[in-house]
Order: structure tokens, then C-alpha cells, then sequence
């Protein structure tokens, strides 16, 4: 018997009510011919035995690594409230919120993630959560299309490759036209993106930080979009906004990014969040649920999903987007985090990665035969040139359990030697300096 | 309740920020500094704990009521599994991308080979992804291996994809995301997509048939091996919707009927939780001949019985950053791993057995458009009640005052006044007779005293709520 | 709501049992074994998850509400802490006791050594135990170290505890445990132990003393140096009563006033949560000719820096299994830790400040009996309120609907009608505020329509129960 | 500032509506000779950095030892819903439901831990909870001189030492006696335990599997016991009840126990929580709180802590016993613990700790050199007699990381080459042959 509670006893009565003499009738409607032919799986086992299983498998999970890579997932502090206030039972055991009377809890908490959104990336409207940040890129500028009905969408070099591959794959569809455009050296080429835009182009996608950390101003950019009638979409990553200026002072339309560092664990790759944000009058274009403020007949604040005539439940194919579940949960975790730090935590935190990144940074560029590769600004992540090749020297320094950074060759073709370094507020200098010392060690003996 | 923004004292500090062992860095330039700060909430940790702890309670959830939402399979979620979810917290993604990386992480790598493999057994694929990060991800991703498989062909004339009216509406919007015109064929009398007209819409401009099977009327359609093959002989290829892949477990593989692409929702038929409307989880799987068009990358096993991490060149590239969602995935992991062969096949049946005893005990009292038996759930209608002025959202804010989630209302869509409801497998008959009750309840209530049921609910903070201007006033933040 | 007995179905299951891997063993004989199964409830995990979530949901408690329950020092436990303690589930005591363990459980041997010297610098002892399980138990096993210190001076003749009337029942209670006979003394009119009559219950015959400082009215009491020179001379110990002690953290230390023996309330002073009633902890420090009367065995910190169990041969022997509550001491640990000297003090800043905020906002509407500056706590009288027949109960009770738990409501003794208020540091202004609205509210339904107050709570599951029936019908547990 | 919420602007208007200056101000009520002469402790830390302290402490606990070891505490399985519902905080953040209407998750749920108790022990009156196994044979030994009216307690020498050290500190404040009946090896010696019974004596404690494992039929102790007014004190293992005969069946008066094993946390020693449960018409001699049944005016059933009378707070030095704090949570885990596995898996878990146990006498039995010392029947525990001192090799398998079990010397003086072993349903097969295997090689190379 697996999880089922029905004893014999029930069984037996339902049958009775039902009218069927066992429960092999109630399969009758499936034709013989379509029964499976297989269903070869071992027996079950009990709890004991599982997290035997599992924890075995969880010993074997990289979680003894230092980590000094990032790539839009961070190792970031999470204050011990975020979880047990999302491990509530009424948050995780409950569904979309349709019945909004029954769902005040995860309603109202989704309006204050939309409101937290709003205030990180300086914009108007924010939805309720999109998959992740690669997703919420593409989401973006499928937007973008949907806004200016147009089909070119210019797209910076320095986005994340994860990200860009998947705004490929999600144009690529609708037969709308990426065009990409390299990054100068660690940084966009803002003359070039500024060169490609033209009447027909959506939207300019940039990232800030970008992919090897660095932070740059795109006001200019911004107008130059604008003036074309294109929208700049700006990724960023949300730890940053304690210290670096928002989209919406650079003038972004619309903001997007992974949520993870928002409270969120590692998890090997997820559940995350990704968030999208953007102007009041663009609302009607979000992708996914939004929920809105009302009060009921007796004048009461409530809040509902609303605009749902945007989404695929009611408008279906012409819905603007097909997303459905969400991932909710992790934008609860998100605004929790935010919240527990608050205004003054935020930006301390945020300074704090930055501090120590700027450390690293003097600690690893010392090292002899490393150079700092010309980001100009960055957060938390910068890029060192390595004197060999910096996957040979990551996998020789995974071996003594420190995870280096993120080796530029697989993602850039000819920057072989290349390594984008990530320090969070949760690498100690101590780790710093070690970093540093084996990397001379892995290189020099 | 206050908003947590409206708690906000200034000055006040939460959780303390770990101090700094480094220097203090020169500041950024000023143009990329922002000008002020985030305005974050200001509050104490105890504001916090006790402001969401408090909102957390104006939920219904599974864990606190009966939660019957149709189509949506809100079965109780063990916590074993929840802990299971939970051990794998500190572990990066992206060590598994560098080079030499993988055999630190074989442990979460071996879930994802091993699960893949547990649903293609279970659905009768070949091969699985479990990049989607949710059931309509699934989908589009679906659709996008579809793509690429007439591509390769040279098939480039297809541009339709068929869907019947009673489908999700994720089923339309997603093969319109993957670039596709959509066809809708209505149902027939029986309940079933119209066979006849699906045949007229067949043509060699279609890519593919999207089908949900059970339906979403809760019933099996016995003609899905026929519209398989009809659309193959066209040229199109099969889409199994597995939203109600609860019903079927061991007794039906869509790969077996003939099914080329399914995409499943961990969260629905493999008892990860639903956290308020995500995260999901939404693998697709394929037949042998779809398999290279698959997402990039793909977790393989070696001959050594390690695992590993390979680009999947011939694929539609990456559909999310990593392997999916990697946590809800170590659930579902844990539930089939679990439950094995005899609890899965247990699941579908008692799933069933359960909505055909509801069926059964409400059909006096409420209209029953499709008088069969039900898979996992029955759809009834309310439109007995409207001659009373009672609609199902009604009866449906009646069950709220009594303690139990109500069933989903007004869809599917070819069901006037559709009351959808879904019991699941993790019920009893005492709880579930507790819901007839209240339902029966709600039947004599619209004969005798229909304003109790325009009233309700009114044991909730809030009633009725005003959705109109909702929409209107489009208040989406607070300022 | 029912009983989990009450939802019991015969032959349903819930968790299931781990599979044997050995061979079934030969019976028990017959006359050993059990005649019928234990009757526990049959019930599936939903059920039971389900269950034990609503119930929790029928509790006030910090995480939802203000707690201002006076004496109890209802303050915000974090998070973190809760964390901390969870960490050493899977370490088992007996490890330690076991020869050559004491090398395996260093972590947790280290966290008792420095807790217990955390606690003596905080309270000015030479020694600390953690071995008493709860306050109480704490007061009794100072009790027993005085008994065995008279005793191994020969001075058998003592037989007396003075208690003054206004201390916890656990104090005369636990000294009578100890085997002793109480003198209690009365409160002078200034609020303390009268001096004079304490003075004249002294002599040869009283083996201690034991104060609660600040007292249960919330005063602090400058002659408690005095009064150990009078117990002192008189060949008496004096015990000080550590449940106040969130009052006067790094203000004053009893060790340094002249006490011989404290005991301290982690759940109370150092941030670990009462769990409804209990797990507690209540280390006690002793002065230095004490020590060797601490119960065994002791953890002590080697040369080396290891830690290490050992016998305490002149001992009281041991007074709970292994070293206490464990991982409520760890929790407390790591709150000591977490917090610092800094945070010490301004926790007892702020308790006190609180405390008097509450205190003078209320006073113009509820009599306050001693009206001068408390410590951590007032104490109000509701005897104003009672000549229009509103008790203090009656205020506690409308308080419920309001949303705040009560504060204590009839004791101390020495207050008619008696409200102890206590907020702790961790409640901030705004949450204050509401309470003392409310309190001026009800203060006002005193006079205006004191029907509302008898009649509340109204909110709650249930109303007023009969505590006479219950106590005659003496059902304890249910058939 | 640590983790007090208000504000300098908070502080400044409280002062001024208290009419103080100054926060130091509030404290002039204590005299400057009694202020603190030190305050020595190191500044704070954040959650960050406390919680790389206790991880590193909690690293060297001894958790990766596998236990064959018990001696009151066992290593037993916890169903994940146990910690899921226990941590609800509104069970863990409440105090003592002093007022019921606003406390009847807690009151109910120990309502239904008293029912749960008596069911396990066979007897009909249980309070709320007691501190822990050795306080629990203390209070019952407390009891039984308050019923009647006597002063001298006979203790069996098989009980836990542990527990008997505490009973004979509680007994020697009260000048009462305790005679100490040694056991015959392994089992209680019931001829001279009934030769000890006269009309002093209060009650006769044993224990249920005694300390080196063996369960007795007290039937006849009980007789002898009542025929002399005096009770039987039966203190038992919680687990072994799903299989051996309860307290209440052998005629006990009062069953008193340790609950560690239903559902708590090993923890390095607490915390637990005691049991006792006795006759109904002894409850008002029973310490601690008692939860009782009752109605509101509405007829509404509901719960009450009642006999508060017998309680300190009321009674003060006349109380039952001075105890006030107890266990509740650990009660509510044990009540928790019982319900998930319900009346079928609760016997059948007992049987799979007997099968272990039975499997492991004979695996180490067959062991060269190693003999099962004459206990008669065991549950879940046994003494082995070793050819070597068990000390030695006790901490020589220790450092194979294995916890053989508690030997005896230390415990009972001549004993010094016995061992008991513990084998619960979390030990595996594997790990039983594995203990044999190294225990033959600790023994003879």
C-alpha cells in the first residue's frame, strides 16, 4: 500500500455508491489495446530507506567547494527567517491564488514582491514572478515585439550566453531576428549597439553587471533607443541594485533578471525566479500573472490576480505569453530576503560584495602573471587574464575544492584565458587570500 | 492587513549584514551609482516573522483543507519528500558546467539521469528532459522539438497546430510562442474533440495534434491511438498534454498509443507542491527519433556508471539556464522513487475510484453533462442552480465558509457553469463525504435560501472582491 | 475541532514502517507480551498533517501575537537560534560518556564549557552547571547545594527556606522538594520583603534565603545587599531567583551583590522559545566554596584545549541524565554569542524602557500600586475597573479579541486583581501602542458597557470554559 | 544595535512620555555599590559568522559514529511530519496555555499526548509531561510517599543508574529511604524484591526492559507489593510497549518512563521529555499539569489545564512537586511521533527493533570468545560477556567509528567484560554483520 488512505473498508462502500464492482470497471472506458506495455519499476520503499538514498546522493553534491563563480547564480547569504517563513504549509501547499477570499495570504504577499520589484529596478509594473533569469530575458523581448510590433531585437554580446541562447531559441520561433552584437573586449560596444538601431529594431538587450562584471551607463543608449521608438531592456542583477544605478535611471522600458541571489538557494540550478519589471503604460504586455488591488463590498483592501484577460486561461493563443504556474514560492523567498534586510541592510550588503570583490581583485591581480582584464566598473565579479589556460587551471584548482571562477573559452571563442571571478559577501578573506595562493601555486609550480 | 511597506518604521534594521573583513573600496563612479536607496520595508525581524507568519494564515492550502481544484491534482504532498527536496540547498549549478566539474556533483546528477529515465519509463518515451521549468514550458519546448523535427526534414510548409476547445489554454498560447497558427476543433456530444471535423482540419500544413487525455471533462478519450494515427499519416506529429497523467499511472503510456511528445507536471501527478502558483517542474519526453533535437545540455551516464554533463548539438538549444528545476525535480525524485511501481499504479487508482464516488453521490443534485465513468475527476454543471440564480461561483464561495477549497469553476470552457472537481488520491471517504455534505448543502441551499449563497463567503477577511476595479485602477504596487 | 482519536478509521495507515532485512524472530514468551496493540490513532499522513496544522492554528503565540505575558518574558526567539539548535539532532549523549568518546563530541562539550562560562561572567558566579532541565528544577538543585554545603560543614540544624510571599510557587516548592520547611515573609508597603520581618525570621536554623530581583512586582530592590549580609551572618546561603534576570544584564550581577547560588531561565533571559509550555533550561551558578557541591559531571576544558567529561565526586550526584537540555543550550549559546556584551545591555535598556512606556501610558486608567519606576515589568491593578463589576479577567479576555494575549492576570498574590505586564525588548513602539489602545479601550468598556468584557472573547474557537466541570470531571484523557 | 527594534526616534518619545532623560535614568533604582563589577563577554556576530561557528561544532558531534548504544536514549526513526508540525510556530513560540481559550492547539494536542500515554502504559491518568526519564522514576518515587504516608523506597538494581543516582539525590532531601536490591546478572532478582516489601515501604521501582535489556513478568512483585499497601513503580521503554506487556497489564501503579524515543532528537542529551501515568484514583498525587476536558457556555468542548490545585503556583510548598516548565513540545513531538504511525505501525516498528535485536544475539553470540549473558527475554537490548575488558574495546571500535555499546564496568563493578548492546529498526543488517566482524578483529588481532 503506498500513500493512499482508503482501507478495504471504504473501498468497498464507495464501490457500492458508485455502482461498480471493483476498481479495475472504473478503467473500462480505456480500450484493452491502449493498456500499457510496460510499467518496469522497482518496489517502493519507506521513508527510512529514502533519505538513506538521498542522503547519499546529497553527499555527493559539490557543497564543499568554495565558490568564486557566479554566472547569474550566486552564494549569497540567507537570513534563517526566509526559510522558515516560506516552509509555512499555507504558502507552499497552496495553489495560484483563484479564490482570492481564500488567498489573501499568498495574494497580498505576491502584490508586496510586485512592489519590491518595482522599487529595486526603478520601474512602474512588475508581474508576479517568470521562470527564471533566462526566460525573463526572453519573455522580455517577446515583449518588446508585442509593444512595437516590430521583429529585430538587438542583443549585446555581454549578456549572459545561457540567456542569450535562450532568447535565441524563443525568437527563433517566431521567426523574429537577434541580432547580436560582440562586446569590446569586458564590456558592450555601446557605439556599435548604438549603430544597429534603426526603425525596425524592438528593442537593445544589455545586462547590469554584465556577464564578466562589469557596470556601465546606458543613458545614452537608452536615447538613442528611444529615439527610434525602440525599448532598452536592461538584465540586472538584483543584489547589485543596493549600489549600482537601476534600469530605471538608465532609462530602461523594461527590467528583467534571475532572482536567485534573492533568497534563494543554490539548489543545483533551481527553483528560481525570474522577474520582470517595466512602465505603467506598457502593463497591459507583461507576461504572467499580475495581482492588483481592490476592496470588497464592504470597502475592505483585498488583492486579486487581475488583467487576466492578458493570459492564456482566457485569451489563449493570443495571450502574451503562455506561462501558467510561475514559480511564486521563490518570489515569496525573495521578498522576504529583501525585506529582512531592508533599506539600510540592502545597500550594506550590497557594498559589502562590492568591498570584497574590490579586494579580490587587488589580491588576485597581484599575483604574478595575472592581469586584470579592462572591465572599468564592476560589482562583485571581474575578469582576470590568466597567463594559461584558465580551464586547465579551474579544474586544477576544483581538486583542492575551490571553484575559481567561470572560464571565459567555452562561451568566447578566443578568450581562452580569460576567467570571470565572483566574490559574495559570504566569501571571507581568509578564502581571498587562499584563492590567491593557490592560484600562484597552480601556476607557477 | 497592513502591507509590509506599511509597517516600515525609518531607521529601524532586521537581519544584521555580516561585517567586513576587507577594506573599504573607493566608491563607484557616480553616473552608476544609484541615487537612493532601494525603499525597502524598514522592520524588525520580529515584524517580519509575525507579518508573514499572520498572512500565511489567510491561505487555504492542501495541508489545511480539502483543496478538490480541478485540473490541477492538489494531492498532500509528504514531507519526506519535501526534506528530500531539501538537502541538495548549497549546491551550485554551475560546477557541473566547468571543466572536470561533474564528478563533484554525481549525486544531484544521477537524479536527473534517474529520473528522466524513471518517466520515459512511465510514459513509455524514449528519452526525457527535465529543463521545462513548468507544465506549459514543457509544452512550448514540446512544440519547439516539434519544429525542429519537420525542419530537419525539410518540412517548412507546416505552420498549424490543432487543439481542441476543451484544452488548456497553455496548449494555444504555448504553440503560438514556438511560432505556430492555431487550429481549434470543438467537442463532439460524446466529450471527446469532434473526430469527423478533426479529420476536415487534418491537412499537410499541420505540425502537430495537442491533445490532454483524460480531458479536461475527466474523461478518456478511447479514440486517441485513431488520432494518432490520422495525424500521422498526415505528416503531423502527437502532443500528450500530461496534466492528468494522475489518472493513467500504469495503466495507459502515451508513448504506447502512439504519442510522440508528452510533456508531464511534476508538481501535479508526481507529488511535488504547488507554492502558491509555482514552482512547477515540467519535463517533456520523446520518442526515438526526437531525441537529438532535445534541449542542450544533456546528463549522461557513463560506461563507468558515473554521470556526466554533454552538449546536445543537434538540439533546439537551451530551453531555461540549467537542468530545470532542479529541487521540485528531487522531489518527484523521492515520490516515485518512493512509492514504486505498486504505490504509482495505487495512485491512479484510488485517484479514480475517488472521483467516480463523488460523481456518483453528487449527480442527484448537480447537472452532469457527461453521465460516464470519470477518470480523476468529474465535471459538473450548475446550470440546475441558475434557475435559482445561483451560479457555481456561488456554491463555489459557499464551500469557502464551510472550510473547503473550492472545486475550479467555468472551465473547461464547453461546460456551462462548469464545477470541475478533483479529489485526488491522498483523500479519504471521510473527507470527502464531509465535502458531499456541504455540497448537497449548497444544493438545498439554492432551492430554499439562495441570498446565503450570493453571500458568501464571510467567514474570510475579506469578501467578494471587487475585480472590475481591480482591473481598472491597475494598482499593482503600493507607491 | 476532533480528537486525532476521533478521526481514527480501523486499518488505515500513515507513515510506513522501514522493511525488515533480517529473519523473523521466535515470539516473546507468551506472559511478556502485550494482549492488544497499543489503541493509537489510525490515520492516514494527510490526516495528520492536516490535523496538527489546524491545531496549531487555535494558539496565540509570539510569531502571530504580542505575548506581554508577565514573569514569562515572552520575547522574540530568531530564527538563527532555532537553527543552531537543530544542528546536533543526530549526536547522541551517550557518546560522551562512553570511554574515548569525549574526543568524538568536542563540538557540543565545547558549547556546554563555554556556556556555562558565558553565564558565570553574567552573573558574577565562579560556576555554572546546565544540567537542571527547567527553572524550577534549577531552584531545586541550588537548594540541594545548599543542603550539602551546611551538611558538609555538620550544620545539620537548619531546616528553614525563607521565601518573601511575593516570589514563584517554584520556590518554596522546590525547597520543600529539597526537604526543607518555608518561612514566608510578607511585602512591606514600599513593594519588597520587609526588612524587619525578615530580620526577625532569621536565624541559626535557616539554611537560605531566596529573592526574585527584580521582584514580581518589577521592582528592584536595593537592600538585596543588605539582606545577604543579614542571611550571611546569620550562617544562612542566599539563592537568587534568575527569572527577572532580562532586566538587569550587564547592570548588575548577583554573585557581585553578595548571592551564593542563581539559577537562570534560558527560555526566559536568553532567547530560546517556550515550546508551549516547556522544553525550558535553568542553569545554576554557585560562588566559589560552592562548587564542589555541583552535580555530576562536569565538562571541563584540558590543558590542551579539548573538553572533557568528569566525575564531580563531592557532588549532589546528578540531577537530569546527561548535561541538560541540550539544544536548548545551544540555542541559548548562540544567542549570548550572536549578541554580544552591546546586544546584552540593550537588551535590558530596552526591556526596561519598554516596560515604563507601558507602565505611563496606562497608569491614568488602571491603578498601578506601586508607582514608581519598575524594571521589565509593571503591575497594574484592575481595581478601579472592578467597582462596574470588570474583573482583571475580563480585561485579559477582551484583549484575546483584540488580537494580544493577556498579560499575567492575578498574580503576584500581594496585588488585588493583579495585571503584570511584561513586553520584553523584542516588541517595538508601534506594537505597544496597539496594546495600550486597547487596554485604554477596555478601560473605558469598564465603564461604558462592561457586558462587552464579560462576554469576550468572542473571536476564539471557544469561549470561557467551565474550569469548576473540568476539575470534577477529572476527564484527562479520552476512552 | 542588536535585535531591538526601536528607534533612536522611538526611544526619544517613549523617554518623553515616561518623563525620563535618559534610558540610564530608568536603572536609578539601583543602588551604584550593586552595579555590575564586569560584563566581560565579546562583541556580536551576525547570523552569517554564528552560523559558521555552530556548523564547525556541529561537525565534530559525533553524528557520523554508528550507535549500537542506548542506555535511555535511542537512535531511532522520526517521520519527517514530526519536525514539519512540531516547528509550526505557533506551537513552539507559545508559553503555557493559561489562557485556554487562545491555547487550544496546544491544549488539545496534550489532551490527546495524555490519552496517548495512558494507551501506551495501560493505566488511566497521565499528566501534561515531565522533564526527562531519571526526573520521572523521582517523581513517582515522590508520589508513592505521598500516597502512602511512608518513607521507604525499594529500587531495583537493573534500573538505569542514571535514573537511580537522580531518584536517590530527590529521596535524600526528603530523608526518605532507598533500599537498592541488586540484581541477579542481567534481571531483577523478584525473590529478594519481594522479601524487601514490608509495611514501610512505599513502592518497589523496576524497570521494563531493565538496563541490560531483559523484560520480567512483575505480576507477582505487583501482588506482593499491594498485599503490603505498597505500589509497583514500573518505569519502561516507550518503543518496547508495542510489543512487551505494559505497566498496566503487569499491575503496576504508576508507569513512568522516558519519551526520547517517540520522535525526539538524540541531541546530545535533550531535550526529552519524561512520562507518567498512573491509577485514576491517584490523580490528584500526580506532579505537574494536567490537561482536562470541559464546555464553554455554549456547550462548545474544549480544554483546560485543571487540578491546579495539587500545582506550586497555587499550593506553593504543599504542591505535588515543584515543577513548572516541563516538556511540552517534546510531548507534542512523542504524541506527533505515535499518531503517524498509528496502532498497526506502531506494534510493527516494535517488532522490527525485537527481529534486529534477535538477529544481532545471534550474529554476536557466534562470535569467538563472546557469550550472551542469561538475560532471558530481551527487546531491543542484550549484554554480551566479552573474553576482554569491554571498556577497551568499546573505545577501540569507537575509533572505527562504530559505538559497540555501553559497557558495564563503570556502571556496575565487576562487570567490567560485559556489554549491552542496542539494536534499533535503523540498524542494518550491514551494519550488525559489520559490528560482528569488527568485533572479532578488535577482539583477536
Amino acid at each position: 500500500m503506498g500513500y493512499c488512505p482508503n482501507t478495504p473498508d471504504d473501498i468497498r462502500d464507495m464501490l457500492a455508491a458508485i455502482g461498480a464492482a471493483s476498481v479495475e470497471e472504473l478503467f473500462a472506458p480505456i480500450p484493452a489495446e491502449l493498456r500499457a506495455k510496460s510499467f518496469d519499476l522497482p518496489p517502493g520503499m519507506s521513508e527510512l530507506e529514502l533519505m538513506r538514498l538521498m542522503r547519499e546522493k546529497a553527499a555527493s553534491c559539490g557543497a564543499d567547494v568554495t565558490p568564486f563563480i557566479g554566472g547569474g547564480i550566486y552564494d549569497h547569504f540567507i537570513p534563517a527567517a526566509v526559510d522558515h517563513l516560506a516552509s509555512r504549509a499555507e504558502f507552499y501547499t497552496a495553489y495560484t491564488p483563484y479564490q482570492p477570499e481564500c488567498a489573501q495570504g499568498t495574494l497580498q504577499a505576491l502584490y508586496e514582491y510586485q512592489t519590491t520589484i518595482c522599487r529595486l529596478t526603478g520601474l512602474e509594473a512588475s508581474n508576479a514572478s517568470l521562470y527564471d533569469g533566462g526566460t525573463a530575458v526572453a519573455e522580455a523581448a517577446l515583449m518588446s515585439l508585442r509593444i512595437t510590433d516590430r521583429h529585430k531585437v538587438i542583443l549585446d554580446g555581454s549578456v549572459n550566453p545561457l540567456h542569450r541562447e535562450i532568447v535565441t531559441g524563443y525568437l527563433h520561433g517566431l521567426s523574429a531576428q537577434a541580432v547580436d552584437v560582440a562586446p569590446d573586449g569586458c564590456v558592450s560596444d555601446l557605439a556599435r549597439l548604438m549603430a544597429s538601431i534603426d526603425d525596425e529594431t524592438a528593442a537593445v538587450i544589455v545586462q547590469s553587471p554584465n556577464f564578466f562584471g562589469s557596470v556601465q551607463d546606458f543613458r545614452e543608449l537608452a536615447q538613442k533607443a528611444h529615439d527610434h521608438e525602440a525599448l532598452l531592456i536592461v538584465s540586472c542583477y538584483p543584489i547589485a541594485m543596493g549600489l549600482v544605478a537601476s534600469p530605471g535611471e538608465m532609462g530602461a522600458d523594461i527590467a528583467v533578471g534571475e532572482g536567485q541571489s534573492l533568497g534563494n538557494h543554490l539548489s543545483f540550478g533551481g527553483p528560481y525566479f525570474g522577474f520582470i519589471a517595466t512602465r505603467k503604460r506598457f502593463i497591459r504586455n507583461l507576461p504572467g500573472r499580475i495581482v492588483g488591488e481592490t476592496i470588497d463590498h464592504q470597502g475592505r483592501r483585498g488583492f486579486v490576480l487581475t488583467l487576466q484577460a492578458r493570459e492564456q486561461h482566457i485569451k489563449r493563443h493570443k495571450a502574451t505569453s503562455n506561462i501558467c504556474s510561475n514559480q511564486s514560492l521563490c518570489a515569496l523567498r525573495g521578498l522576504i530576503f529583501c525585506a529582512s534586510l531592508g533599506m539600510k541592510g540592502f545597500e550594506d550588503l550590497a557594498r559589502l560584495n562590492y568591498d570584497k570583490a574590490q579586494y579580490a581583485k587587488s589580491v588576485l591581480g597581484a599575483v604574478r602573471g595575472v592581469d586584470l582584464l579592462n572591465c572599468g566598473a564592476t560589482f562583485n565579479e571581474f575578469t582576470l587574464a590568466l597567463p594559461k589556460d584558465a580551464a586547465e587551471v579551474v579544474q586544477r584548482l576544483l581538486d583542492k575544492g575551490i571553484a575559481a571562477g567561470v572560464p571565459l573559452g567555452q562561451y568566447y571563442p578566443g578568450m581562452e584565458r580569460a576567467l570571470v571571478v565572483t566574490v559574495t559577501e559570504k566569501r571571507t578573506k581568509d578564502e581571498i587570500d587562499r584563492l590567491a595562493a593557490l592560484l600562484e601555486e597552480v601556476l607557477w609550480s | 492587513m497592513e502591507l509590509i511597506f506599511e509597517k516600515s518604521v525609518s531607521g529601524r534594521t532586521g537581519v544584521r549584514v555580516p561585517l567586513s573583513d576587507v577594506p573599504n573600496a573607493a566608491p563607484l563612479p557616480d553616473e552608476l551609482r544609484r541615487r537612493e536607496p532601494v525603499r525597502l520595508p524598514e522592520v524588525a525581524e520580529l515584524d517580519l516573522v509575525r507579518h508573514y507568519t499572520n498572512l500565511s494564515r489567510r491561505n487555504f492550502s492542501v495541508d489545511t483543507n480539502f483543496y478538490p481544484l480541478g485540473s490541477c491534482t492538489m494531492k498532500y504532498n509528504t514531507k519526506v519528500t519535501e526534506n528530500a527536496g531539501a538537502l541538495f540547498a548549497s549546491c551550485h549549478p554551475m560546477v557541473a558546467l566547468l571543466p572536470g566539474g561533474d564528478k563533484l556533483v554525481q549525486g544531484p546528477l544521477s537524479i536527473v539521469y534517474e529520473l528522466e529515465r524513471q518517466l520515459a519509463e512511465i510514459t513509455g518515451m524514449e528519452e526525457v528532459t527535465t529543463q521545462p521549468l513548468a507544465g506549459a514550458h514543457g509544452e512550448m519546448t514540446g512544440i519547439m522539438v516539434i519544429a525542429a523535427y519537420h525542419k530537419a526534414r525539410g518540412d517548412e510548409k507546416r505552420k498549424y497546430v490543432i487543439v481542441p476547445d476543451s484544452s488548456h489554454g497553455t496548449n494555444p498560447a504555448s504553440a503560438a510562442m514556438a511560432g505556430y497558427e492555431i487550429v481549434t476543433v470543438p467537442t463532439a456530444p460524446y466529450g471527446d474533440m469532434d473526430l469527423d471535423l478533426f479529420r476536415q482540419a487534418m491537412n499537410d500544413e499541420v505540425a502537430a495534434v495537442m491533445l490532454t487525455c483524460p480531458n479536461t471533462l475527466g474523461l478518456f478519450n478511447p479514440h486517441i491511438a485513431e488520432i494518432c494515427a490520422i495525424a500521422h499519416e498526415g505528416g503531423a506529429l502527437t502532443y500528450y498534454d500530461g496534466a492528468n497523467l494522475n489518472a493513467i499511472l500504469g495503466k495507459v503510456r502515451p508513448g504506447d498509443v502512439g504519442f510522440d511528445v508528452i510533456h508531464v507536471n511534476l508538481h501535479k501527478t508526481f507529488g511535488t507542491p504547488h507554492g502558491g502558483g509555482g514552482p512547477g517542474s515540467g519535463p517533456i519526453g520523446v520518442r526515438g527519433d526526437l531525441v537529438r533535437f532535445l534541449p542542450t545540455p544533456r546528463v549522461v551516464r557513463r560506461e563507468d556508471g558515473s554521470y556526466a554533463v554533454e552538449d546536445h548539438p543537434e538540439g533546439i538549444g537551451r530551453v531555461s539556464d540549467f537542468f530545470g528545476n532542479f529541487a521540485i525535480m528531487a522531489r518527484a525524485y523521492a515520490y516515485i522513487t518512493m512509492l514504486g511501481r505498486e504505490g504509482l499504479v495505487e495512485v491512479s487508482e484510488q485517484a479514480v475510484l475517488n472521483a467516480n464516488y463523488i460523481m456518483a453521490r453528487l449527480k442527484e443534485e448537480y447537472d452532469l453533462p457527461f453521465d460516464q465513468t470519470c477518470m480523476h475527476e468529474c465535471v459538473f454543471s450548475a446550470s440546475r442552480q441558475v434557475q435559482n440564480g445561483v451560479h457555481a461561483i456561488d456554491v463555489a464561495k459557499y464551500l469557502i465558509d464551510r472550510g473547503f477549497h473550492p472545486p475550479t469553476v467555468y472551465f473547461p470552457l464547453n461546460v456551462k457553469e462548469a464545477i470541475m472537481i478533483e479529489p485526488t488520491e491522498t483523500e479519504s471517504k471521510q473527507t470527502m463525504d464531509a465535502f458531499i455534505e456541504v455540497m448537497l448543502e449548497a444544493a438545498r441551499l439554492a432551492k430554499e435560501d439562495p441570498e446565503r449563497l450570493h453571500e458568501a463567503p464571510v467567514t474570510t477577511p475579506v469578501g467578494r472582491l471587487d475585480e472590475t476595479r481591480a482591473a481598472r485602477m491597475q494598482q499593482v504596487c503600493c507607491e
